[in-house]
């Protein structure tokens, strides 16, 4: 049904996404609870920064990537020389992209679920105790898991549609960081190819229902482990 | 790695299945639009061939010193047709002043990539103005993206007419040509191959030279394209 | 250990402005009306709420103080806190939320075991909270806090959603808490017979003010503070056993200098306890009666008869060699029987009028 | 407007199975330890909690039937209901809350200016909920579920977090919607004194059945269930004012076929009041005392001395021609006396000793 | 400093963002609170549509969209019958394009909101006879404000940036469809065209922030009304 090639770009994709899921997350909760819980002097600023990927054409974003990450870029250059990391052009690249992309919406979900907590909660665990990285270990974050689920399902999906940044930024390398959405993109420029776009479409439908289906067992477990 | 413009994708795989059955290693090709990929090139993408859709942004990497010049040669041409719905099947004379009013209806529009960027658009725009009709038109343009949306326009009966090349035509059963632009109205529609500077091997010069012999050329006339 | 509070704090509506300090650890109450601002000196000696002035001291140690810009944070003071609310952690089960403070605290010498029989939750250890009833959810909180190991306790209203018989077990464990392990406890109640078991203090607030503030023992007996003109005033003294006749089934108490004849109490003689003799249920007479259930005829002299107070009855202050008996009696029967201050008078008592509290 | 409940629902770890009927129009106090059943039976009168099987009438009026199928949705029953939190709404001022039901209903005799006044909120009424104190809370919380004009007032602990003196002005408010509205009323509570002053019928539950069920005055004066097990219990008797002596400040009222003094009331003769005498402050003698400060010798006869209760005593039920009363003595007491069933006996009752609740 | 015709975008984006969020959020509300509070046979296949728009890349919904609005798509065709409502290549096609691709997250928001609830407030109302419909209107969304503001703000950005589908599906006509990042991306694929791209995402940028200010304001006061 697909080709091998077709079959390297579901993995890819699922690759990309767990990766930029699995290092997109920690930096998205990070970044709700200081939008959250702190008033800092920059904070507007960075709450204007991570809602950039939302603003600009993604096309924008991977070329602003291109240019900060690239090999000539001043992150791109300092993570070579330091690290010997290249991002541009390969499949850890299009992890950034694709987080970078729905960093914004993560952010929002988790912040979200952070503001709507009950703060007595978290005064309790103060009187037993617990300092602030312990509660937010083990009662803030808990309690705003269905809010950290949201982020990382919605990113789960966007990583599964999302194209111009990543093409722009890692290119378009079978193998590499040709992701289901740029196959499709690939498949569209081709006269005829709607057929073919078509069929990966709903392979990356396919994934994204299968994706769906286990956040939604999973948000039901724990919005009844958290009572409600 | 080749860098290719997304109109060539099918083409460029079947020539490199047959480069690679004759006992070569496969190359990489990732396509994208021409304007992506050249800056990809500018940022040090490790590409060893660049196939652009236009000449200008082949220039823009030749004039940054990022190309063997030696190496630069138009290989494909194409033609610019109009094209119509196919179930609305008419035929258009096209010359000097033609009334595109009556081809439109009273609010259709003209379905071309955008002539401020898309090459199709650029030498579209080239040959209204040459018959003199642009004036007339241009407020009833519906600019697209690129080639395979303004193509889709007119295979959805969205717009009553479109202007594509030659090759989009051919394989959309949704249209049929209604006439063709004739070559003087316009620029040659060319594609300009070249080796990077940068990726400048034996085997990217190989790979070119196939890609301008004989078995290639076969591949190209089949999918449409005109060869020099 | 001691403990000094000092706040000043201002709500739109409502000053916050009160100074009291005790001395010894003990249960110090905070009595007062709904919206006196109890709570809030709970929330502000637990640091939770950051009054505009503060200086609180436990033991000698600060835990705030305006002044000099101290300002402990809630999880360094310290202070086992039982909300009027539970506020029990919904994501983890009973067992874990009394864990909660056990594991973050130095090792200390209240058990789980100990508290979760106390409370009566074992059998809910393995629940969630969502699960509980109010009386259920309100135990655990109280264990939890109590298993914080903490050098202060802080309870607002934490027996209020309990029924008699098991505040009757939990008040008990609360006075050994604080002889055994003297540690001082913030109480906020509006229960009598909380106050009266476990008050060693009382600090009567009214519209954020201190407006009565002393030992239970003379707030209890002052016929003029608002503590008083309750319908279930009465007076508390501080007791020991004296003798106990085992046939008779009865044991006699000292208590202010005078004898009281109670139903049998275990324990050996000079056990300390406390007890409560409600002020309606103490009858005077000037002669002694007969052939009467009664064991306790009591000599006073009368020290105070305060104005009427409610439902047409008078409140007579007793004074006793060393302490004082309320007594309310209708003004008709002041008048029957000629009292007035500075007069001889028998307070007739039954021996279960006598509420016998642990000491 | 009668209420008929029968219930029956599984939960993991306790069984519901309750059944009860009230014949009148009055106060059905559900009473019981923490964790019985009382909210659960709430919230399935009110339609919150679906149980298993149920058979809810109201005024002959079914809300639920689970062998019909019926089963009412909470917003069709207009039952007023208040939850053992509050639950106010956090985004509405404390007068848009208390509108929220009022505007809901149909006309109804309960006014916002009258429900206001009572539970002193009138400061209240601009102020967000999360500004209030637990006691202002609940108070709003009363006040919003008896402005939804409901033809049941369901109520679980109600005024648990409330201070004495505010109590008894919202107590007599309930008996009187109870009067005047014929207003059946479901209210769970651990306060004795509710019990005695609210209650028309008491429902004992315990780990989720009924084990006793009746009048409250019949289930007050029976030594053998546990609502007389309690350190407190005393018999209830509905009582008349037969005559008033302004000058002594005396009040005779006929209660269960004899007279008792009490301090003056006000109102009319044949008012009717209910009164509440503590098994611990009747005396028991076998002759009339003199020179005492005692206004009532009633003569009854013994009718069961109950098996000792808590602290060495006894509970004597003492029969009068028409009713009860219950006196707690030392078994010492009873030997002295040499009472035995059957005995002819005087009960010594100090006027002020005898609590007059409005009828 | 910016061309009149650049103005025009501006206010078009603006146009085409309050179109996009004032007809997309009630619905985004409807969906959300089915997904939230019911069980119905066809719930996961709804939850799947709705993230749709997430999983293709832009593109591939804007081809959709054109099967299903264009003139001869069955949706399409039934608005021009009767309502005489043409979609394609106008500011309300773009804003539909633009609702679509943004009503993923504004549902998820919503719905998160919906999901952290306290279940007493709604009992209590219910208690105090409030129905279905009265009771969501009073408790329900008021409580969930917080989510909803997110939805609303999330939509607005990502109209600021969405390219893909719009240009799909409404083409880039200047004064009717060209947006911000229409232009943005236009003036990207012409060589030396990235001052204006920049200066334009600049624009895009402060259209933005601004919108992000005020929802933060907005927040503010939510979240404080609500006791947090
Ligand atoms: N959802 C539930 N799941 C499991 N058990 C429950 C649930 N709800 C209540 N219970 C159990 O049912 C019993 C009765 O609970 P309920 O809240 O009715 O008690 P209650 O009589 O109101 O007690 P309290 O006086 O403490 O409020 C309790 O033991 C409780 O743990
Ligand atoms: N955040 C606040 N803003 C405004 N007023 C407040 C705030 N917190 C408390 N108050 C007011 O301060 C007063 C004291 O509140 P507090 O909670 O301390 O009372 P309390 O004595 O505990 O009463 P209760 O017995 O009813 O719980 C109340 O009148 C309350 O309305
Ligand atoms: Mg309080
Ligand atoms: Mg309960």
């Amino acid at each position: 049904m697909l080709s091998p090639e077709e079959w390297e770009a579901v993995r890819l994709t699922l690759e990309v996404a767990a990766r930029a899921v699995g290092f997109g997350l920690p930096l998205a909760i990070v970044t709700a609870w200081l939008l959250a819980r702190t008033r800092f002097p920059g904070r507007p600023v960075l709450n204007a920064l991570v809602h950039l990927p939302l603003v600009l054409p993604p096309v924008v974003t991977g070329w602003l990537l291109l240019i900060l990450f690239g090999v000539r870029g001043p992150i791109g250059t300092l993570l070579f020389d330091w690290f010997g990391i290249r991002l541009v052009f390969t499949t850890a690249g299009a992890s950034l992209a694709c987080a970078v992309m729905t960093f914004p919406v993560m952010v929002r979900a988790i912040r979200l679920s952070l503001e709507g907590l009950d703060p007595g909660l978290e005064q309790a665990a103060r009187s037993l105790g617990a300092g602030r990285l312990d509660r937010l270990f083990t009662v803030t974050l808990p309690l705003a898991s269905p809010g950290i689920l949201v982020g990382a399902v919605v990113a789960y999906a966007t990583c599964l549609g999302e194209f111009g940044a990543v093409i722009t930024f890692a290119a378009n390398i079978p193998g590499e960081t040709q992701t289901l959405p740029l196959a499709i993109y690939a498949a569209l420029q081709v006269p005829g190819g709607e057929a073919k776009a078509a069929q990966l479409s709903l392979v990356s439908f396919t994934l994204a229902v299968i994706g769906l289906l286990l956040s939604e067992l999973l948000g039901r477990r724990l919005n009844r482990r958290l009572g409600r | 790695t080749v860098f290719a413009a997304a109109s060539l994708t099918d083409a460029l795989k079947d020539v490199a299945s047959v480069w690679v059955k004759q006992g070569h290693p496969a190359p990489r090709l990732s396509f994208a639009a021409s304007s992506t990929l050249a800056r990809q090139i500018e940022q040090g993408a490790p590409a060893n061939l660049f196939a652009s859709a236009d000449e200008k942004w082949m220039n823009y990497l030749v004039d940054r010193h990022l190309i063997a010049a030696d190496t630069r040669r138009s290989l494909l041409g194409n033609d610019l047709v109009l094209v119509v719905p196919a179930n609305h099947p008419r035929h258009v004379d096209i010359r000097p002043g033609f009334d595109f009013a009556s081809l439109l209806g009273r609010d259709g529009r003209l379905a071309m990539g955008d002539p401020t960027h898309v090459p199709a658009g650029i030498y579209a725009e080239q040959a209204l103005k040459k018959l003199g009709v642009w004036n007339a038109v241009s407020p009833h343009l519906a600019r697209a993206e690129d080639v395979r949306a303004a193509l889709l326009l007119v295979e959805r009966g969205e717009a009553p007419a479109g202007i594509v090349y030659g090759t989009d035509a051919a394989v959309s059963k949704g249209v049929m040509v209604a006439g063709i632009f004739p070559a003087d109205t316009h620029d040659p529609v060319t594609y300009p191959f070249a080796v990077t500077k940068a990726g400048d091997t034996p085997e990217a010069r190989a790979l070119l030279a196939f890609l301008a012999g004989p078995e290639a050329r076969a591949i190209f006339v089949k999918r449409g394209f005109k060869v020099e | 250990m001691s403990l000094s509070v000092r706040l000043r704090h201002r709500f739109p509506d409502i000053a916050l402005d009160v100074e009291f300090a005790v001395p010894d650890p003990g249960v110090t109450v905070l009595f007062g009306p709904s919206g006196a601002g109890k709570s809030s000196i709970i929330a502000a000696v637990a640091g939770l709420l950051r009054t505009d002035a503060a200086r609180i001291e436990v033991g000698g140690t600060p835990l705030a103080d305006t002044g000099s810009g101290l300002w402990l944070p809630p999880e360094k003071r310290r202070v086992g806190l039982v909300f009027q609310d539970a506020r029990l952690f919904p994501h983890m089960s009973v067992e874990t939320n009394l864990r909660y403070g056990l594991r973050r605290a130095p090792q200390g010498p209240i058990r789980l075991d100990t508290v979760v029989d106390l409370l009566g939750i074992r059998a809910l250890l393995p629940r969630r909270p969502r699960t509980l009833s109010g009386g259920e959810r309100q135990r655990v909180a109280i264990g939890r806090a109590l298993l914080a190991q903490p050098r202060l306790l802080l309870m607002d209203e934490p027996l209020a959603s309990l029924d008699a018989s098991r505040k009757a077990e939990i008040m008990p464990y609360l006075t050994q808490l604080k002889t055994d392990l003297r540690l001082p406890v913030l109480y906020v109640t509006h229960a009598p017979d909380e106050v009266a078991q476990l008050a060693d203090w009382v600090v009567l607030v009214e519209s954020g003010r201190v407006v009565g503030h002393g030992p239970v023992s003379e707030i209890a007996a002052r016929a003029d503070l608002p503590f008083a003109q309750r319908d279930d005033a009465g007076a508390l003294l501080l007791a020991e056993i004296a003798e106990s006749d085992g046939r008779r089934a009865l044991t006699r108490l000292v208590a202010g200098g005078a004898s009281f004849w109670v139903p049998l109490l275990d324990g050996p003689i000079g056990t300390r306890h406390r007890i409560r003799i409600p002020a309606r249920e103490i009858i005077l007479a000037t002669r002694a009666p007969e052939a009467i259930s009664l064991h306790n005829v009591v000599p006073g002299r009368v020290r105070r008869i305060a104005p009427e107070g409610p439902r047409r009855s008078v409140l007579v202050e007793i004074g006793l060699p060393d302490g004082a008996l309320l007594s309310r009696v209708t003004i008709d029967a002041i008048a029957r029987l000629g009292l007035g201050e500075g007069a001889e008078v028998l307070a007739l008592i039954k021996s279960t009028s006598i509420e016998v509290l642990p000491g």
